[in-house]
């Protein structure tokens, strides 16, 4: 049993992540999937409930629901992954500098993102789409910054304390540059904490361009997304609570399985923590 | 309520340890943290446990009190009668109103062991309000009484700082005043001067002696230091590996060890007199893996004096012959010869005269 | 760059005993505590031969550890002269502060924190080696495998990770590390006050005999007494940044001249000298320290002098120096 | 904690407000389109759109624009919307009320909820109340607001309709009804803030129970209400206050999905109708002013921190 043999991440991590690999697959191969046009129409059956026809139904203008979460989940999942990654690999640079280097290297970057949390975030992202038009990238990279400053911190606190341990006084005494001594000693001991802290994100990522899509500056129409598909769904609420109801439905568990699994991933570290 | 209990002796002991045996939970198995250990502690006097990091000696004093998770405990035998009651038969309700109110306890780093966000004397009237009902100015009042009376200078100041405000070995003073803040009967001290300085941990345990003559108290003395516990114990146990090695007068265990290990602890310490610069007595190789299950003397492969029968049968405590104290060995170090002790450094003889 | 290149110390019989190594000049190291600087060191000097170990002790907080940083140069705010086989190393930097760092070796107080928790012992020791640059990966294995076996590292555990290891191994490795690039000063920072009794002494008699074997210069910074008589050819005395008492080890343990010396010998237990001189108090604050003599608010012996003059180092026997208006003369 | 440290922490404050008003405003400049059309239309005429441009200052070089619109701000003037002639320092002022009241409102029912629930569920680690509640957390960490909010408003409003899905009475009216049009808004924030509160506390709570001093707290036999609440929770509480003062911050103007939906006139609102008709003078400030507030509940959350911790009034 694979879960036997992997100490510490346990049985509970692995529904979550089969979950997500079946609909990550599933986004990847969308257009060699026998589902239907996510744009098409079927004007046979608008808001219609589960059949053999429609696996999860159709939305008011009679769309296959199924074939639109399928589709809606490339965006969903780009932006999720993206934003997540230049949040990582940014914050985790900066947070490493801020953390090392003290002076005026750490003071600018503690400010700048400062500044980035001061603003007010959603008002930020609307104003920079709107500035460059919206798109998977410009989502992407918009979600992305407001990403950073949480990784800064993640990072630069464990990156303090570590810089005062006696093995990175041992490596500076031997005479280490301070880049090696980021890449190679402090790096591997922050590099699981930052994971941890990056499957949750994700999870905040799909939610935040949910939250984009459901009001309507994502990616725009005919391209399906779970936002946009939420908020379609709110002006048929009170009759066909289900054209809503299905997509985010999807969309909770995506987040929840990723927040299992960056759970599992900190208890793993946790108990690490505890036998050192 | 006399079942089982040990026949009186001239000093009735206010703790008295049967066959005590702690086993704790690990991710590797079973530890036998403590293994069958037999000591009694009276009124008045000092017992030393003394032993390396992993012997037993803290995991049986916090598991006495029914500190330890109870997640953690695998098992729990033996009998601990303290006071004619048996401690290890109470439940965690009545443990509570044995806790603090008839045994205090010192921890090793007060740092730590005080809150850090409460001022001082707050710390000190929990206990107060939970076993005295003391409340509010009185229990203000108590408080600096109690710091004065384990030697902080200016104590109705001092009350009102939080322990970060104060030195290592006031916050120690503190701690102790914690502990004894409801006249307890038992004072366990759990390395009080380990996280201490040199000149400090002088006072601290000068201060103990004083509080326990004062007050009557056993007290209990967990210590790596040999020194320590030559100054400041009349009885000493040597716990290794979870069981007891040597039992006896802190004189006679010191001045002639029986066991080869507290032999080669004694050897093993550097001095400020006796030769110098040649090879320390070194014990060779690490204590052995407490998961195991032990066939005979835990200290065999360590063991210089080691015989076959060592490696298949645990010794049990025995008084070698021409010994004042106990042993567990098969094969006992030879006392020395009048008048031609060794050197070691630490003379348990002193201690006998300045004492008294 | 080859290992031949690698500074090798003095062969035997060319370095003269008695050549000062490394000396010690009016060093000061600074740090803040909540934006108000303060000194840990005040303006020590000290003098280390080669070939020859010199113990440190003091309490915490007396500035012992922040002169071994200094001298490996780990503290960023320090003036003073670190004289090191002639040159001074206090502001050195690039290709110069390279060697010198090359021919100081420096061990730390807790085994486990000193390694890296993600790095193999293997990968540990090599550090040294890598950095030096010059080696191929073959000459760097056979060097790794020649200190496991100097340091009495068993070959089986170079492929463990530090917390497989116990607290007497990790420190085998961390002076199998600070030994690599075969250096002239070896400064340990308490490094037994960690160890069970029984481990310690294991770890005291590896620096003995890595002492003899590379004749290494040593700082031996400490706080047990008894530890540094033992390994110690010299003893210097701190208290709160300053220096007290520097002589010969056995000296200073059979005729300690400064009261600080007294009170802290008097201090250790299981010691067979009856003294009631035992001091009271604790240690003021480096933030405030005391005018004149920084041990006079505990000193026994403290007259209004103290108060008004900071005391200066004197010899009062040969190589015996005490820094004390009113030394005790303990002449025989 | 010395008045260096307040005076840093003040000068740092100021500093970002700063960056922030040059990053607004230099937004304002590269968003496309022009409020000239959005006002006169699509038909206007080259010569109207300059005389438009004359009027409002849009034609002044842009460092110029911005220091009389920043040297405004210093004396309290804010500018005039191009769109409506409102002054924004009027409108802000509106608009403020039921953005303060929301938030103020969501905290105190997230607090009311995760604090208790999580000292007693850390309390009770492993039983199947510490992992109801987690699960609970989970799932509501998971759902993000709008989903919250049109299920509240399925349920509440069109299903049983108790509660009016949107609008918003001032307070000076009607302070009952108010709290009525405020209470599903804030329950939907409420909700995700309980479930980030709860994990936080309770992972604070459980670092604090490891704690030497809560063993020895035991070891003088208190009892367990006594070493939960007076050693236990103050100590846990700390990384919760950062934590609610980050989200006071946030939220003031940053609910503008929740604004929108139960379409109360909040600060979130205001700004996103800016952004989408290009008022800049409306937006810079708006987003000034909101980061104004985050700045300060920090700088508050700063000071109390050394109220709550001696161990950083002592450090300092």
């Amino acid at each position: 049993m694979p879960a036997e043999r992997r100490p510490g991440l346990g049985r509970g991590a692995w529904p979550p992540l089969v979950f997500l690999g079946v609909l990550c697959t599933a986004a990847l191969l969308a257009p060699v999937l026998p589902l239907a046009d996510p744009t098409h129409s079927d004007t046979d059956a608008l808001a219609a409930g589960i059949s053999a026809k429609h696996w999860l139904g159709t939305d008011a203008l009679g769309r296959d629901t199924l074939s639109r979460i399928v589709h809606g989940a490339r965006v969903s999942l780009v932006v999720g992954v993206g934003a997540t990654a230049i949040g990582a690999v940014a914050g985790t640079l900066l947070g490493m500098a801020a953390g090392v280097v003290r002076g005026w290297v750490s003071a600018v970057i503690m400010r700048l993102t400062d500044v980035l949390l001061a603003f007010p975030a959603m008002i930020f992202a609307l104003a920079v789409i709107g500035a460059v038009g919206p798109s998977t990238a410009s989502v992407t990279v918009v979600i992305g910054l407001l990403f950073i400053p949480g990784f800064v911190r993640i990072v630069r606190a464990p990156v303090l304390s570590l810089s005062q341990r006696e093995f990175v006084l041992a490596c500076r005494a031997m005479g280490m540059s301070t880049p090696r001594l980021m890449a190679r000693e402090i790096l591997p001991n922050i590099l699981t904490g930052v994971l941890t802290y990056a499957v949750t994100m994700f999870g905040v990522g799909v939610m935040v361009e949910g939250g984009l899509g459901f009001l309507g500056v994502s990616v725009p129409p005919p391209e399906p997304t779970w936002g946009g598909m939420i908020a379609e769904g709110r002006q048929v609420l009170a009759q066909h609570p289900m054209v809503t109801l299905t997509p985010t439905l999807v969309l909770v568990l995506v987040v929840v399985c990723a927040n299992v699994v960056g759970d599992r991933l900190s208890a793993r570290l946790d108990t690490r923590g505890a036998m050192l | 309520m006399n079942h089982d209990a040990p026949s009186p002796s001239a000093a009735e002991p206010l703790l008295n340890l049967r066959g005590y045996t702690v086993h704790l939970n690990s991710p590797r198995g079973t530890v036998r943290a403590v293994d069958g250990v037999d000591v009694a502690v009276a009124r008045g006097r000092t017992l030393a446990v003394v032993g390396e990091s992993g012997s037993g000696k803290s995991v049986l004093c916090r598991s006495l009190l029914g500190l330890l998770p109870d997640a953690a405990v695998a098992l729990r035998a033996g009998t601990a009668h303290f006071d004619g009651v048996d401690l290890t038969a109470l439940g965690e309700r009545e443990l509570r109103d044995v806790r603090g109110r008839r045994v205090g306890m010192v921890f090793q780093d007060p740092m730590t062991a005080l809150n850090p966000v409460l001022p001082v004397w707050r710390q000190i009237a929990l206990p107060l309000k939970r076993h005295l009902g003391l409340r509010g100015r009185a229990a203000k009042a108590r408080a600096v009484e109690l710091l004065d009376s384990v030697g902080i200078p200016d104590p109705a100041r001092r009350a009102d700082q939080y322990p970060l405000q104060l030195s290592g070995g006031m916050r120690q003073r503190v701690m102790i005043a914690l502990a004894l803040s409801c006249d307890p009967e038992l004072l366990i001290a759990d390395e009080p001067t380990t996280a201490l300085d040199v000149t400090v941990q002088a006072q601290i345990l000068r201060l103990l002696d004083r509080l326990r003559a004062e007050r009557d108290m056993a007290v209990i003395l967990i210590s790596h230091d040999l020194g320590v516990v030559a100054d400041h114990s009349d009885d000493v146990m040597v716990m290794y590996a979870g069981r007891q090695a040597e039992l006896g007068p802190t004189a006679s265990v010191l001045a002639a060890p029986r066991m080869p290990y507290t032999r080669a602890l004694l050897d093993a310490a550097p001095t400020l007199h006796g030769p110098r610069g040649q090879h320390l007595a070194a014990i060779g190789g690490q204590p052995p893996d407490m998961s195991r299950l032990l066939s005979g003397c835990a200290f065999a492969d360590r063991c210089p004096r080691v015989q076959d029968r060592c490696r298949t049968e645990v010794p049990a405590m025995t008084r070698p012959p021409g010994s004042a104290h106990e042993a567990a060995c098969w094969n006992p170090v030879p006392p020395p010869r009048p008048g031609g002790g060794t050197v070691t450094g630490i003379s348990a003889a002193r201690r006998e005269s300045s004492r008294t | 760059m080859t290992t031949a290149d690698l500074p090798v110390s003095a062969p035997p019989g060319t370095g003269a005993v008695g050549r000062p190594l490394l000396e010690v000049r009016g060093l000061r190291v600074r740090y803040r505590s909540g934006g108000r600087p303060f000194e840990a060191v005040a303006g020590l000097d000290l003098t280390l031969h080669q070939g020859e170990t010199l113990g440190l002790v003091g309490e915490s907080g007396c500035g012992k550890s922040s002169v071994a940083r200094a001298v490996a140069r780990l503290e960023p705010d320090v003036s003073g002269a670190i004289v090191f086989d002639g040159q001074d190393v206090a502001r050195t930097g690039g290709r110069a502060l390279k060697a010198y760092r090359r021919r100081v070796g420096m061990v730390f107080q807790d085994p486990i924190a000193s390694l890296n928790p993600r790095r193999t012992v293997r990968d540990i020791i090599a550090t040294p080696l890598e950095l030096a640059g010059g080696h191929d990966s073959t000459a760097i294995a056979a060097r790794v495998g020649e200190l496991a076996d100097l340091v009495g590292l068993h070959p089986s555990l170079l492929d463990r990770h530090p917390h497989e290891m116990s607290g007497g191994q990790c420190q085998r490795v961390s002076i199998a590390r600070a030994l690599a690039c075969v250096p002239d000063l070896l400064l340990c920072d308490e490094v037994v006050s960690a160890l069970d009794v029984s481990i310690q002494a294991q770890v005291v008699n590896l620096l003995m005999d890595i002492r003899e074997q590379q004749r290494l210069a040593m700082l031996f910074i400490s706080h047990d007494l008894a530890v540094v008589r033992q390994l110690s050819d010299r003893v210097a005395v701190m208290y709160l940044g300053t220096l007290c008492e520097d002589a010969p080890v056995d000296e200073l343990f059979a005729r300690p001249a400064h009261p600080y010396t007294r009170a802290l010998l008097a201090s250790v237990p299981g010691n067979p000298t009856p003294d009631t001189a035992l001091l009271t108090g604790d240690l003021p604050s480096p933030l405030t320290p005391p005018s004149g003599c920084r041990f006079r608010t505990r000193c026994p012996l403290a007259r209004d002098t103290c108060a008004e003059i900071p005391p200066t180092p004197k010899q009062i026997r040969p190589d015996h120096h005490v820094a004390c208006h009113f030394p005790i003369d303990a002449t025989p | 904690m010395t008045a260096r440290y307040l005076l840093t922490r003040v000068g740092q404050a100021l500093l970002v407000l700063a960056c922030v008003a040059v990053t607004t405003f230099a937004l304002g400049r590269v968003l496309p389109g022009d409020l000239a059309t959005a006002v006169l239309g699509q038909s206007a005429t080259p010569e109207q759109i300059a005389e438009f441009h004359h009027k409002t200052g849009a034609d002044r070089p842009a460092v110029e624009q911005f220091w009389s619109w920043f040297t405004g701000v210093l004396h309290g003037d804010f500018g005039t919307s191009a769109l409506t002639g409102q002054r924004v320092s009027d409108a802000l002022a509106d608009r403020a009320a039921p953005s303060l009241l929301l938030v103020l409102l969501a905290e105190a029912f997230a607090l009311a909820v995760a604090v208790p629930l999580a000292v007693w569920a850390a309390y009770r680690q492993g039983r199947a109340a510490d992992k109801a509640a987690n699960g609970a957390s989970f799932l509501l960490l998971a759902t993000p607001q709008f989903a919250v909010a049109v299920l509240l408003i399925y349920v509440f409003a069109v299903r049983l309709g108790t509660l009016p899905a949107t609008g918003y009475v001032p307070l000076d009216e009607d302070p009952a009804q108010t709290f009525r049009t405020l209470l599903l808004p804030a329950v939907t924030l409420a909700l995700g803030l309980a479930a980030v509160y709860y994990r936080v506390l309770r992972a604070g709570v459980l670092d604090t129970l490891r704690q030497d001093y809560v063993l020895a707290a035991r070891a003088q036999g208190l009892t367990p209400r006594q070493v939960l609440v007076s050693h236990t929770l103050r100590p846990s509480l700390l990384p919760l206050v950062t934590l609610v003062g980050l989200n006071f911050g946030f939220l003031i103007g940053g609910a503008v999905i929740v604004e929108q939906l139960f379409a109360l006139p909040g600060l979130g609102t205001y700004a996103l109708g800016a952004v989408q008709t290009r008022d800049f003078a409306v937006l810079q400030g708006t987003v000034l002013l909101i980061a104004g507030v985050y700045v300060l509940v920090n700088l508050a959350v700063d000071l109390l921190y050394g109220v709550l911790d001696p161990r950083i009034r002592h450090a300092r």
